[in-house]
């Protein structure tokens, strides 16, 4: 295949993702072998640097992401402004509780009920050791799992996870 | 199962005739009505030959043929008037020109569809106010239970109201798969809400397959399930033996 | 405020609303008004089918929205694990151009015209989210009209419904 056409099926993939894509699943998805995936996303890397573009790629260890630049975020703010801001405790509460009753689950899986990516506040939970990876989907891609930790238990009085409220007696109120 | 035998298998009259047309290499307007009415009468009897339902379009359109092969052997009535009927005929090739526009503007969104379906969108970004600290010091557990249920919640609403974005597959799945599926969810989970069982992507077909699979588990005695009041939620829970020593 | 740095803006609006943008939020954060950004966005537009891009750009409307290129969809579907979506059967996609042609349309009309019952068709494309109720006829029983959505825009690459090729030319064949 054509660089130029492997840099296209890569950002095409960094878009969907949104989030880092390790270089290892560039070079599965391309069949390249990891090195050439590597050479690949540094020039790739390079050539957005030189383009006069509102996103750009960035590196993260292994890994690679496609973020907006940073001196578009007052326009960003202005846009989302209009629409609304979440306070982080709040998107984090909500990732939170559907981790607590749905366990173990994928970020798919709390991206789709919430309706927006949820990276932020699953490394802010991750980091607050209120959630946990607790395996990998056996599906492509192999997600991962997440669940709740011991200290998650501990921090909302519960003995354990059933001990959470039954949704359906809420319901009703 | 026997033998299978490949019989075309038509949209309705107009597409079988279309078909005959084709076949004949001739153009719609230049039918001969006594060829493709017999043609068409052998495709029907060799569908009743095979044992398969006959739609009534096409028996209405067996007689439609038969009407205007025989009007053509008679002879012309007497010119009553000159707004007689218009010619069937006539109304026939019609109906196929203006069907044929359609089949073929479908086999155009066809390829459209091939090539378009394949462009893909990402989620919005969460744009998280981070100048607030994260403090769960005074969140209790049914802050988590009534978030949890709020999302839901609004999940069930924008579900009733949304008009855009929705993509269903077809999902041909019987009871049998979906009773092991929600097994092994439950193996999982140990408890799980109806609604979860059922986002909104799946058909009306696939809710009605998990909600018989569901009656049968209970019927089993593998789940308990309970509804605070009619049209709520069910809150599904493992229940008995089953379940010991497969966690 | 130059012209490529507009773009540039609009992209990272694109980026961070994953889902269509309309032309005129995008004049309110630009500050412009929504003939200027349109014109700025049908250049973007231009600009990048002309790149060798992973990301197109396209309009449903009057919005605009990022999506991955078409061609790609195969690598998207390896990187994600999604399953490629079934193609319409031959009774829903000849319902479908008739609804898309003749909109609004009533049952009735379309199957005269196909001649044979379209209620399973009119179900699935429903379900589908391609066909939706757009008001009721004013004649006895008042049958329903049926017409299309903007995923039907979307999933058939049409701008707006203008975009269908004339019914006639079709009839070469």
């Amino acid at each position: 295949m054509e660089e130029q056409q492997m840099m296209a099926i890569a950002e095409a993939i960094l878009f969907i993702a949104g989030d880092p894509v390790p270089v290892r699943s560039i070079a599965e998805v391309l069949d390249i072998d990891v090195d050439a995936a590597q050479s690949l996303m540094e020039k790739m890397l390079e050539a957005y640097a030189l383009q006069p573009r509102g996103l750009q790629l960035i590196r993260i260890n292994d890994a690679y992401q496609l973020v907006t630049r940073p001196e578009y975020g007052e326009y960003i703010r202005k846009f989302t402004g209009a629409t609304k801001e979440q306070p982080l405790s709040r998107a984090c509460l909500e990732t939170l509780a559907i981790i607590a009753y749905n366990q173990p689950v994928t970020k798919a899986d709390i991206e789709q009920l919430r309706g927006v990516k949820c990276d932020h506040a699953i490394a802010v939970l991750l980091e607050k050791n209120l959630i946990r990876e607790v395996g990998r989907l056996d599906a492509p891609g192999k997600p991962k799992l997440y669940g709740t930790t011991e200290l998650f238990l501990k921090s909302f009085g519960l003995s354990d996870i059933n001990d959470l409220p039954p949704l359906e007696q809420q319901q009703g109120s | 199962m026997g033998y299978q035998v490949r019989l075309e298998v038509f949209e309705g009259p107009l597409d079988l005739l279309l078909h005959l047309i084709a076949k004949a290499k001739i153009n719609i307007e230049d039918i001969s009505i006594s060829e493709i009415t017999a043609q068409y009468m052998d495709y029907l009897s060799q569908m009743q030959a095979l044992d398969i339902d006959i739609a009534s379009e096409f028996m209405v359109m067996a007689a439609t043929l038969l009407h205007i092969k025989s009007s053509k052997l008679l002879p012309k009535p007497v010119q009553q008037s000159e707004e007689q009927e218009p010619d069937p005929q006539q109304q026939l090739i019609e109906r196929l020109k203006q069907y044929k526009k359609y089949k073929d503007a479908g086999e155009w969104l066809h390829e459209r569809y091939m090539v378009y379906s394949n462009m893909y969108s990402k989620l919005p970004e969460e744009v998280v106010d981070t100048a607030e600290d994260v403090k769960f010091s005074n969140v209790t557990k049914q802050d988590i239970a009534q978030t949890m249920m709020a999302l839901l919640d609004k999940k069930n609403t924008s579900q009733q109201s949304q008009t855009v974005v929705r993509n269903i597959k077809p999902e041909p799945i019987s009871l049998h798969e979906r009773i092991n599926q929600l097994a092994a969810l439950i193996v999982r989970r140990g408890k799980v809400l109806f609604s979860q069982l059922v986002s909104r992507k799946f058909s009306r077909l696939y809710v009605v397959v998990t909600f018989l699979a569901l009656l049968e588990m209970v019927n089993r005695g593998w789940v308990a399930v309970q509804q605070s009041r009619p049209f709520s939620d069910i809150f599904i829970q493992r229940k008995g033996l089953k379940w010991k020593n497969s966690r």
